[in-house]
C-alpha cells in the first residue's frame, strides 16, 4: 500500500504532468552503448523516423526523453527511476530481455506503461499488466527453428550453444532443445558466458557428439569468435541462429565463417503479406530519406517504429494522458496497421497476436566479411 | 567529570543526532525524487559494506580484495530465501533451469509454515521474512569469511591480498557452474526480489546505524586494540600474547557477516540477483572510499562512501554525449590548469628554473587546444559528438591514484569523530601545570626558579655514583606519599640532557 | 624446582650453528645476565625461548612445562614476556593502549559481550585499566597523566624504553626477558634502569633474564652471569669470578700474542 | 612478502620428483583409458589439445614475464599489467587494420608517449631540460601523431611499433603512478596498481572501442592446417608454429639482455637488493624504467598474438582482466622473481587449462569440467601460495625477524 501512495504522491508533487495537459513525453530506454549498441541505435532510428511521420498526440508535440542504459541492468533501472521522476506517459524499449526485465519491475510498480521493442523472453510481460512487447516470444522462435532443423534439414543430432548469463539466450536455447527433442532429435547444450573469446573447451565437448546441425542462441559479440573457431576445428555443419545475430557485427566480425548462416528474425517488407508489405516498403523509402547511410535497417528498426506508433495511437484512442485510460486503450488495441504487420493486444497478456517471423541467410564472399549480403528465405506467422 | 557521567552524556548526544537524522530522512522521503531516495539507500548499503571492509583493511591492516565474493553469497542466499512464490513457479516452468524442486522450496515462508508460524507468512509480515533471510545470508557469508580467513594466518601483505582476490573470483565464477546453479539458478539469478527494503531509506539507514555501532564498539574494545596491534606490528603483537589466528579469523568473519547483509540489501535495491551485479568494481569502489576517507577512521570511511556514491549517482552528466568543441575546451583548460599548478608549485618551492620546459610545453598545448575549441567551432575537425562512456570510473581511479600519492593515509587518517573531540576535551594536551611538572622532572636544575608548584621534584640520590644501594627513589603513582623521603634538598649534580619532546 | 631450565639446546640455520648444546637454569626471583661478544647467539637464545624459532634439539622448560613447539603467544600465556632490542612498540597507538594490548590474552569475556559492553566486560576492562596504571606507575609520573593518551611516536627514546618494559610487565608474566634494556641510554638513565630492574625483582617478584653489554650494569645487578661465545656456554657463575675466567677474556679480547697466560689482567 | 620461514633440510620426501613424474604418468593413463576403453576421443584430439596448450601457454608466459620482472625489482604485483597487455593488442589492431585513430585521440596518445620518450632520454641524459631530450620528445610527438592518425602498416611493423608504444606507456605508468610511492608500504602500492588498471580499462573504452573487434591482419599464418596422425585428424592453424617460435625468440632475447648486458646485470643486482645496488652507483630509476619498458613490450607482443590466436579482441574493459590474473598465477607457480620460472609457470598453466577440460570430457550426465575452466588458475594460485610461495623454481624470499 505504501508504495502506491508514494508513487501517486511523487507524481503529483513533482508537477506530475501525468494528469495535466502538458507536453506528452515518451521515455526511450535503449542500449545505445555497450554490447548491443548497434541494435539499440537501429531501434532508436526507427522510433525517430516514426516520430517524423506522426509527431503529435492529443494535439501536442510528442517529446522523446532518451536514456542510454549502457547495456547494463543497473543502467536500465536508473533510466526507469528517471522516467518515474519525469512522469512520462510510457516507455519504449529496452531491446534485450535482461535489461527489459530489470526496468519492468520499477515501472510496473510506478504504474507506467512499457513496450519492449524486441524482448522475446516470455518472462518480460509476465511481470505485470503495464508491460507489453512488440515482438513474438522465444518459445515460438525456438519451435520454428527446431521444426526447420528437423524437417527441412532432416537433422537428428543438434549441438546448442547457449550464453548462460542472458535470459534471452538461456530461454531460447531451452525452447529449441525441447521442441527438437519432441520431434525425435537428440541435443546437447554447451554453455559459455558473455565476453568469452576462447571456445576451445566448448568445441572439444561438441566434437564427441558429431552433430548434423548447430544452433546458436547467443549474440554477435561472442558469435564472431565462435564461428571462425568452429570452422577451424573442422565443423562444417549448417549453423542456425536467432534474431540476436541479425546484426552487422556478425558477418563483419566473423568473416567467411558466417557464409551460409541461417537465422530467424523480424519479418521485413519482403516476407509480409498484402498491404502490410506495402506499408513496410514506403516506411523503408521514408527512412532512406531521413537516414540515407544507415548500416542497419532491419526488423529492429521496424519494431522500434511500430512501438512508437502503437503508443501514440493508444494515447489518441484514450483521448487523455491519464495512465489508466491509455493502458486500457492499449490493452484492447485491435488490428493496428503497423509497418511490421498488424498489431493486436486485445485478449493477450501483452504479447501481440499473429507476428510474422522470417528466415534470413547471410552470404559472405570475401574473407574479411566487408561485402556481406542478407537474403530472406521465407516468413511464418505466429498463427500457423 | 566522572567516567559514567561522560558516557551518559555521549549516549544522549548520539541519540539526539540520531533523532535529527531521522527527521531529515522523513523530510527527504516525502518529496525527494526517486533518484535522491535511491542515492541515500545506496549510500547506506555501500556504507555497510565499506565499514565492514575497513574492519579488515583499516583496523587489522590486512588488504582484503574478496569483499564482492562475500556480498555475492549474502545476496544470493537472501534472494533464494525471499523470492516470492510466483517467481519460483516461473523459474520452475522455465525450460531447462537447473533449479531442483528442493532448492526452489528453500524459502523462509516454507520454513515458517513448517515450523507452524503461519501468522508470519502473510504479505504484511514480509519484513520479518526479509530480516530472517538477511541474517541467514549474513551467516552463510560469515562461514565463507572463516574459510577465507584461514590462509591469512600463513600469508601476509600483497600475497594475502591476491589470495583473497582469488577467492572472490572463484566464488563469482563457480556460482554459475552446474555445481552451484541448483542454488543460484545459474547465471540467470533471480528476478523480482522485493525491493521495498533495499530502496527504503529507513531499513538501510537503520542497518547502517547498527553496523556503525558494532564496528565502533569492536574498535574501541580490547579486541579492537588487539587488531590494531596486529596492524602496527604483527610480531610484537604475538610476542605480547595476542592470538593472531583467532583475532584475524574473527575480523574476517565479522567483516564477511556484514558484507553478506550488505549483499542482501544490494540485491533488494536492484530487485534482482545476477552475477554481473557483484563484479570486482564493487570492491574497487569500497577501496576508493576507504583510502580517500582514511583507513584508520570510520568517520573517514563514511565520508569516502559519500564521495563515491555521489560520483556514481550524479556523475551521469560526465557520460553524456557532448559536441567535440566542448570536449576540446575541457581538455584544453585541464591541461592549462595542470601547467599553472606546476608553475605555482615550482614557484612556492623556489625550484630553479621556475618555467620548467614541461610546464611551458603543457601551457602551450592547453592554450592551443582551448583557442582551437573556441574559434575552430565550425571547422570540419570539430563537428560530431562524443560520449565518454565510463568517465565516472576514470574519475574515481584518478582520485585514488592522487590520494595514494599525496596523502596515503586518507583525509581523516586516524582521527575519529568523538564527542570528546567535538567538545574540545583534548586529554592528550598537557595543562600548563602538568607541563611545568614535566619540565621540572627532566631538568630540575634549569627549572628550579620556574617550577612554582614542584611538590614532586627529582630524587637527589638518582645519579650519585657512590651510592651502591640507592634509596628507592620514585614515588608510587601520582599522589605523593607523606612519609616518603623528600628528594632534591640541596645535593649538587650535573644537569642531564633528557630532551623530552622530540616530535615525529 | 627452577623457574627456567634449558637442557643442551641446539639450533642451526643451514650451515651456521647458532646454539650448540647450551644448558643453564634460572631460579625463581633471580636476575641472570647473559653476556658475550656480538654474534654469540644471545638474541637467538631469546627467540628460541619465546617460540619465534623452534630448536633443532634440546628442551626448554618453564617451571617444568616444556615450551618447545609453542607459538609466541602461548609462551606468553605460559608466563614469559620479552622486550625487543630495537623497540617494537605499537607506534601509532597511545601509551595506554600499548600497555592494555598485552592483557588481551587474559580476557575471558567473549567478543559479542565486548560489543554489547556487558557489566562483566566493563569489569574486566576496568581491571585491565588498573593493572596498566599500576605498571606505568612503576616508572614514576613521567608516563602518567597527559602522556598516557599521546601516541608513542611522540615520546622520547628513554620513555619509549620505559613503555616497552611496562608493556612486558603488563602481560602478567612471571619471568621477563630483557634484551639490552639500557641500549642507547646515558649514564644517568642507565643507573635509573638499574634501580628499576632491581625494584622489579624485589617488589614485582619477577625473575629476570637479561642480555646486556654494559658491564657496570651487569656487575651491579645480576646474581649470576652466563657467558656465551659462538653459541656455546663458556662460563657461568657470579660476575666476579666470571670476569677473570681465562676463556671469557679470550672470547672478548682474543689470544695474547706471546701466549703468556700467567700474568693476572686487571679488567 | 611471503612470511613463511621454510626450514631447509626437513624435506625428506622428494616432492619435485613425485609431481614431476607422477602427473605425466596419470595423464597418459587417463588418455589411454579415454581412447581405448571408452572410445570417446582419439589420439589426434589429444595432440591437438597439446598444440593448443602450447600456444596458450606461450601467451601466458609472455605476460607472466612482465609480472615477474616488475615484482623482482620493486616487489610490486603490477595489477595494471593485464591492461597493458590489452592496450598493446588494441594499438597493434589500430595500426594494421587501416582504422586509424581520430585526430584528437592520436594527439592525446602521442602527447603521453612523447613525454614518456623524453623521460626515457632524460634517464640517460641527466635532466629534462637537456636539448637532446626536448628535441627527442618533440620529434617523437610529431612522428607518433602522424603514425597513429593516418598510417596503415603490415602486421609485422604493427607488432613492433605496438611493442614500442606499449613499452613507453609502461614507463609512463611507472613514472606517474608508482614513482611517488617508492618508499611507501607495499599495500598502498598495490592499491594504486588496482586504480591504474581501472583507469586503463575505462580509458580503453573511450579511446579504442566499446565492443568486440575482429582481429584479422592480412597474414597467411592464420590459415587452417589439418594433418592426419595416428588415425585421426588434428585441426590447427599455422599459428601452431608462429606463437611458440616468436615466444622463444623474445624469451631468449630477454634472457641474453639480462645476462649479457651491463644494464641487465644492474637489473639483477637491483632485484637482489635495491638499496645496495644504488650505493654501488646503479641508477635504480633507470633500471626500474627499463624493467617496465621490457615487461610492457613483451605484454604487447602477447596481446598481438592473443588476438591472432582467437581471431577477435574482447572489449577493452574486460579483455585484460582474466588473462592478466592467470598470467600472474603462472608467474607465482613458476616462482615469482625468476624469468625461467615465469616461462615454466605459463606453459604449465596453459597445459592445465586445456588438458583438464580435454581429460574430463562430457560423458553421460557428467557435465565435464568446461565450466570450471577459469577457476583452475585461481585454485592453483591459492594452493601454490599456501603450500610453496616460492614456486617451482624461485628461491625462498622469507622475512627475517
Amino acid at each position: 500500500m505504501a508504495k502506491k501512495l508514494f508513487a501517486l504522491l511523487a507524481a503529483v508533487l513533482l508537477g506530475g504532468t501525468a494528469f495535466a495537459q502538458g507536453p506528452v513525453t515518451i521515455g526511450v530506454n535503449l542500449e545505445l552503448s555497450g554490447r548491443f549498441a548497434t541494435i539499440g541505435n537501429a531501434t532508436l532510428q526507427g522510433i525517430e523516423v516514426a516520430r517524423e511521420q506522426m509527431s503529435d498526440a492529443l494535439g501536442q508535440e510528442v517529446e522523446l526523453s532518451i536514456c542510454d542504459n549502457q547495456t547494463t541492468p543497473e543502467g536500465s533501472i536508473n533510466c526507469a527511476a528517471r522516467f518515474v521522476d519525469e512522469g512520462v506517459i510510457g516507455v519504449l524499449g529496452p531491446i534485450s530481455s535482461t535489461m527489459a526485465i530489470a526496468a519492468a519491475n520499477p515501472l510496473e510498480e510506478a504504474g507506467v506503461i512499457m513496450i519492449s521493442t524486441s524482448s522475446t523472453n516470455p518472462a518480460t510481460t509476465q511481470i505485470g499488466e503495464h508491460i507489453f512487447r512488440m515482438a513474438y516470444t522465444d518459445d515460438f522462435q525456438g519451435k520454428v527453428a527446431a521444426r526447420y532443423a528437423a524437417d527441412d534439414l532432416e537433422a537428428e543430432r543438434a549441438v546448442v550453444f547457449r550464453q548462460q548469463d542472458d535470459d534471452y539466450s538461456f530461454g531460447l536455447a531451452g525452447f529449441f532443445a525441447e521442441e527438437f527433442e519432441s520431434l525425435g532429435g537428440e541435443t546437447i547444450t554447451l554453455d559459455f558466458v558473455s565476453n568469452t573469446v576462447d571456445f576451445s573447451a566448448q568445441i572439444n565437448d561438441a566434437r564427441g557428439f558429431d552433430a548434423d546441425v548447430i544452433y546458436y542462441s547467443g549474440f554477435c559479440a561472442e558469435g564472431a569468435s565462435l564461428m571462425p573457431q568452429l570452422r577451424q576445428q573442422g565443423f562444417n555443419q549448417q549453423i542456425l541462429g536467432a534474431d540476436a545475430s541479425d546484426d552487422s557485427q556478425c558477418p563483419v566480425g566473423g568473416g567467411e565463417a558466417f557464409d551460409g548462416y541461417i537465422l530467424t528474425g523480424f519479418g521485413g517488407a519482403d516476407v509480409l503479406s498484402g498491404d502490410a508489405a506495402a506499408r513496410a516498403e514506403d516506411f523503408a523509402a521514408f527512412f532512406d530519406v531521413v537516414y540515407p547511410d544507415a548500416a542497419d535497417f532491419n526488423g529492429f528498426t521496424l519494431a522500434g517504429a511500430d512501438s512508437y506508433n502503437v503508443m501514440v495511437q493508444a494515447v489518441n484512442n484514450a483521448g487523455s494522458a491519464d495512465p489508466d485510460a491509455v493502458l486500457d486503450a492499449l490493452q484492447n488495441l485491435e488490428g493496428y496497421p503497423g509497418v511490421s504487420g498488424d498489431i493486436t493486444y486485445a485478449g493477450t497478456d501483452g504479447t501481440p497476436a499473429d507476428r510474422t517471423i522470417a528466415f534470413f541467410q547471410y552470404s559472405v564472399p570475401g574473407a574479411d566479411g566487408s561485402e556481406w549480403t542478407k537474403s530472406s528465405l521465407f516468413g511464418i506467422g505466429t498463427g500457423q | 567529570m566522572s567516567d559514567s557521567r561522560t558516557r551518559l552524556r555521549n549516549v544522549m548526544l548520539t541519540l539526539g543526532v540520531g533523532a535529527i537524522v531521522a527527521v531529515l530522512l522523513a523530510l527527504v522521503e516525502g518529496n525527494g525524487g526517486a533518484k535522491l531516495n535511491d542515492t541515500l539507500a545506496l549510500f547506506a548499503i555501500w556504507g555497510i559494506a565499506a565499514l565492514s571492509l575497513n574492519l579488515v583493511n583499516g583496523t587489522t591492516g590486512i588488504l582484503s580484495l574478496g569483499h564482492h565474493g562475500f556480498m555475492l553469497i549474502g545476496g544470493y542466499v537472501t534472494s533464494l530465501l525471499i523470492v516470492p512464490a510466483d517467481v519460483r513457479e516461473r523459474i520452475a516452468s522455465q525450460a531447462r533451469s537447473d533449479m531442483t524442486p528442493f532448492t526452489l522450496s528453500l524459502s523462509v515462508e516454507n520454513a515458517f509454515n513448517a515450523v507452524g508460524l503461519q501468522a508470519l507468512t502473510t504479505p504484511e509480515t514480509l519484513w520479518v521474512r526479509f530480516l530472517v533471510a538477511l541474517l541467514v545470508g549474513g551467516f552463510v557469508a560469515m562461514i565463507f569469511g572463516l574459510i577465507v580467513g584461514i590462509p591469512s594466518l600463513r600469508l601476509k601483505g600483497d600475497y594475502l591480498a591476491i589470495v583473497t582476490f582469488g577467492f572472490g573470483e572463484i566464488i563469482r565464477l563457480s556460482a554459475s557452474t552446474s555445481l552451484f546453479s541448483p542454488f543460484t539458478n545459474g547465471a540467470l539469478g533471480f528476478a523480482g526480489v522485493p525491493n521495498d527494503f533495499g530502496k527504503s531509506i529507513w531499513w538501510t539507514f537503520a542497518i547502517l546505524g547498527l553496523t556503525l555501532f558494532v564496528m565502533t564498539k569492536i574498535k574501541f574494545s580490547s579486541f579492537g586494540r588487539a587488531l590494531q596491534g596486529i596492524r602496527e606490528d604483527e610480531i610484537a603483537a604475538e610476542a605480547m600474547g595476542v592470538n593472531l589466528a583467532r583475532s584475524k579469523v574473527l575480523a574476517f568473519a565479522i567483516s564477511a557477516f556484514f558484507a553478506g547483509i550488505a549483499g542482501g540489501l544490494w540485491v533488494s535495491y536492484l530487485s534482482a540477483a545476477r552475477l554481473d551485479f557483484f563484479l570486482f568494481f564493487l570492491t574497487f569502489f569500497f577501496l576508493v572510499a576507504i583510502s580517500v576517507g582514511g583507513t584508520g577512521s570510520y568517520t573517514g570511511v563514511l565520508m569516502g562512501v559519500a564521495v563515491v556514491v555521489f560520483v556514481q549517482q550524479y556523475g551521469d552528466p560526465l557520460e553524456k554525449t557532448y559536441g567535440l568543441p566542448v570536449w576540446f575546451g575541457v581538455i584544453g583548460s585541464l591541461i592549462l590548469i595542470a601547467a599553472a599548478g606546476g608553475w605555482l608549485y615550482r614557484k612556492t618551492r623556489r625550484m630553479r628554473p621556475v618555467l620548467h620546459p614541461l610546464v611551458v610545453v603543457l601551457g602551450l598545448i592547453g592554450l592551443g587546444t582551448l583557442l582551437f575549441a573556441i574559434f575552430g567551432q565550425n571547422s570540419p575537425a570539430l563537428d560530431g559528438t562524443f560520449q565518454a562512456f565510463g568517465m565516472r570510473r576514470i574519475l574515481l581511479a584518478v582520485l585514488l591514484i592522487v590520494i595514494m600519492a599525496f596523502r596515503p593515509e586518507g583525509i581523516m587518517s586516524r582521527a575519529e569523530f568523538s564527542w570528546a573531540w567535538a567538545l574540545r576535551e583534548r586529554k592528550d594536551q598537557p595543562s600548563d601545570e602538568e607541563r611545568a611538572q614535566d619540565a621540572w622532572l627532566s631538568n630540575p636544575d634549569l627549572n628550579r626558579g620556574s617550577a612554582t608548584s614542584s611538590e614532586d621534584p627529582l630524587p637527589a640520590s638518582l645519579t650519585a655514583e657512590d651510592a651502591p644501594n640507592a634509596v628507592p627513589f620514585l614515588e608510587r603513582g601520582t599522589k605523593p606519599d607523606p612519609d616518603e623521603p623528600r628528594y632534591g634538598e640541596g645535593r649538587d649534580w650535573q644537569p642531564e640532557q633528557d630532551d623530552e619532546e622530540e616530535g615525529r | 624446582m627452577s623457574m627456567l631450565s634449558v637442557r643442551n639446546l641446539n639450533k642451526s640455520f643451514g650451515g651456521l650453528q647458532a646454539t650448540t648444546n647450551l644448558s643453564f637454569d634460572v631460579e625463581p626471583g633471580e636476575i641472570v645476565s647473559v653476556i658475550g661478544p656480538n654474534g654469540a647467539g644471545k638474541t637467538t637464545l631469546f627467540n628460541l625461548i619465546t617460540g619465534v624459532y623452534t630448536p633443532d634439539s634440546g628442551s626448554i622448560e618453564l617451571e617444568g612445562r616444556s615450551l618447545v613447539g609453542m607459538r609466541p603467544n602461548q609462551v606468553v600465556d605460559a608466563g614469559i614476556a620479552r622486550t625487543f632490542q630495537n623497540l617494537r612498540l605499537f607506534t601509532n597507538l597511545s601509551v595506554l593502549d600499548n600497555v592494555l594490548i598485552p592483557q588481551h590474552h587474559q580476557l575471558k569475556v567473549p567478543w559479542w559481550q565486548a560489543v554489547l559492553r556487558t557489566p562483566s566486560y566493563r569489569k574486566a576492562e576496568a581491571h585491565m585499566h588498573d593493572v596498566a596504571m599500576e605498571k606505568l606507575a612503576f616508572f614514576g609520573p613521567r608516563l602518567m597523566s597527559f602522556r598516557l593518551h599521546q601516541p608513542v611516536y611522540v615520546l622520547s627514546y628513554a620513555n619509549r624504553r620505559r613503555t616497552e618494559m611496562a608493556r612486558a610487565m603488563a602481560t602478567g608474566a612471571k619471568m621477563l626477558l630483557l634484551d639490552e634494556p639500557s641500549a642507547g641510554m646515558n649514564p644517568k638513565e642507565t643507573a635509573e634502569i638499574t634501580q628499576i630492574i632491581r625494584r622489579m625483582r624485589d617488589e614485582g617478584g619477577y625473575t629476570i633474564l637479561l642480555v646486556e653489554h654494559k658491564m657496570n650494569l651487569v656487575g651491579e645487578i645480576s646474581d649470576r652471569v652466563v657467558v656465551l661465545d659462538y653459541g656455546q656456554k663458556i662460563a657461568e657463575g657470579s660476575y666476579k669470578d666470571v670476569v677473570n675466567d681465562e676463556k671469557v677474556l679470550e672470547a672478548y679480547l682474543g689470544k695474547r700474542a706471546d701466549d703468556d697466560a700467567s700474568e693476572e689482567v686487571e679488567l | 612478502m611471503a612470511a613463511i620461514t621454510t626450514t631447509a633440510g626437513r624435506r625428506a620426501i622428494p616432492w619435485g620428483w613425485i609431481f614431476g613424474l607422477g602427473i605425466p604418468a596419470l595423464v597418459l593413463a587417463r588418455i589411454y583409458y579415454l581412447v581405448n576403453v571408452v572410445e570417446v576421443r582419439d589420439y589426434a584430439f589429444f595432440i591437438g589439445a597439446m598444440v593448443q596448450s602450447l600456444q596458450l601457454g606461450s601467451l601466458y608466459a609472455l605476460i607472466a614475464l612482465g609480472y615477474t620482472m616488475v615484482y623482482g625489482i620493486i616487489r610490486l604485483i603490477n595489477f595494471a599489467h593485464g591492461e597493458v597487455f590489452m592496450v598493446g593488442a588494441f594499438i597493434s589492431y589500430f595500426l594494421f587494420s587501416g582504422a586509424p585513430f581520430a585526430l584528437p585521440w592520436a594527439l592525446l596518445w602521442s602527447a603521453v608517449l612523447a613525454w614518456g620518450v623524453a623521460f626515457i632520454l632524460n634517464l640517460w641524459r641527466g635532466s629534462m631540460t637537456h636539448p637532446t631530450v626536448i628535441a627527442g620528445g618533440l620529434v617523437a610527438f610529431a612522428a607518433l601523431t602522424f603514425l597513429l592518425s593516418t598510417f596503415q602498416v603490415n602486421w609485422v611493423a604493427a607488432l613492433l611499433l605496438s611493442m614500442l608504444f606499449t613499452g613507453v606507456l609502461g614507463v609512463v605508468i611507472d613514472r606517474v603512478a608508482y614513482r611517488p610511492l617508492r618508499g611507501a608500504p607495499r599495500i598502498s602500492l598495490l592499491i594504486t596498481a588496482i586504480a591504474v588498471s581501472f583507469l586503463l580499462q575505462n580509458t580503453g573504452l573511450i579511446v579504442f572501442t566499446r565492443n568486440q573487434t575482429p582481429f584479422r591482419p592480412e597474414t597467411d599464418w592464420t590459415a587452417f592446417l589439418q594433418f592426419d596422425v595416428l588415425g585421426g585428424t588434428v585441426y590447427t592453424s599455422r599459428l601452431m608454429f608462429l606463437i611458440p617460435i616468436l615466444t622463444a625468440v623474445l624469451v631468449t632475447a630477454l634472457t641474453l639482455f639480462v645476462t649479457r648486458t651491463r644494464l641487465g646485470k644492474a637489473m639483477r643486482a637491483s632485484a637482489q637488493d635495491a638499496e645496495t645496488a644504488q650505493m654501488m652507483g646503479i641508477n635504480v630509476n633507470r633500471v626500474i624504467a627499463t624493467t617496465f619498458l621490457l615487461g610492457s613490450m613483451l605484454a604487447a607482443a602477447g596481446g598481438f598474438l592473443w588476438g591472432l590466436n582467437f581471431g577477435s579482441l574482447n572489449q577493452p574493459a574486460v579483455m585484460g582482466i582474466l588473462p592478466g590474473i592467470k598470467a600472474f598465477a603462472a608467474a607465482v607457480i613458476g616462482g615469482i622473481g625468476s624469468l625461467p620460472g615465469a616461462v615454466i609457470g605459463g606453459l604449465l598453466l596453459g597445459f592445465l587449462e586445456n588438458f583438464m577440460t580435454a581429460l574430463f570430457p562430457r560423458q553421460g550426465d557428467f557435465p565435464g569440467l568446461t565450466e570450471f575452466k577459469d577457476t583452475f588458475a585461481f585454485a592453483l594460485l591459492i594452493v601454490v601460495l599456501l603450500v610453496r610461495p616460492s614456486g617451482i623454481v624461485g628461491e625462498d624470499l622469507s622475512e627475517k625477524v
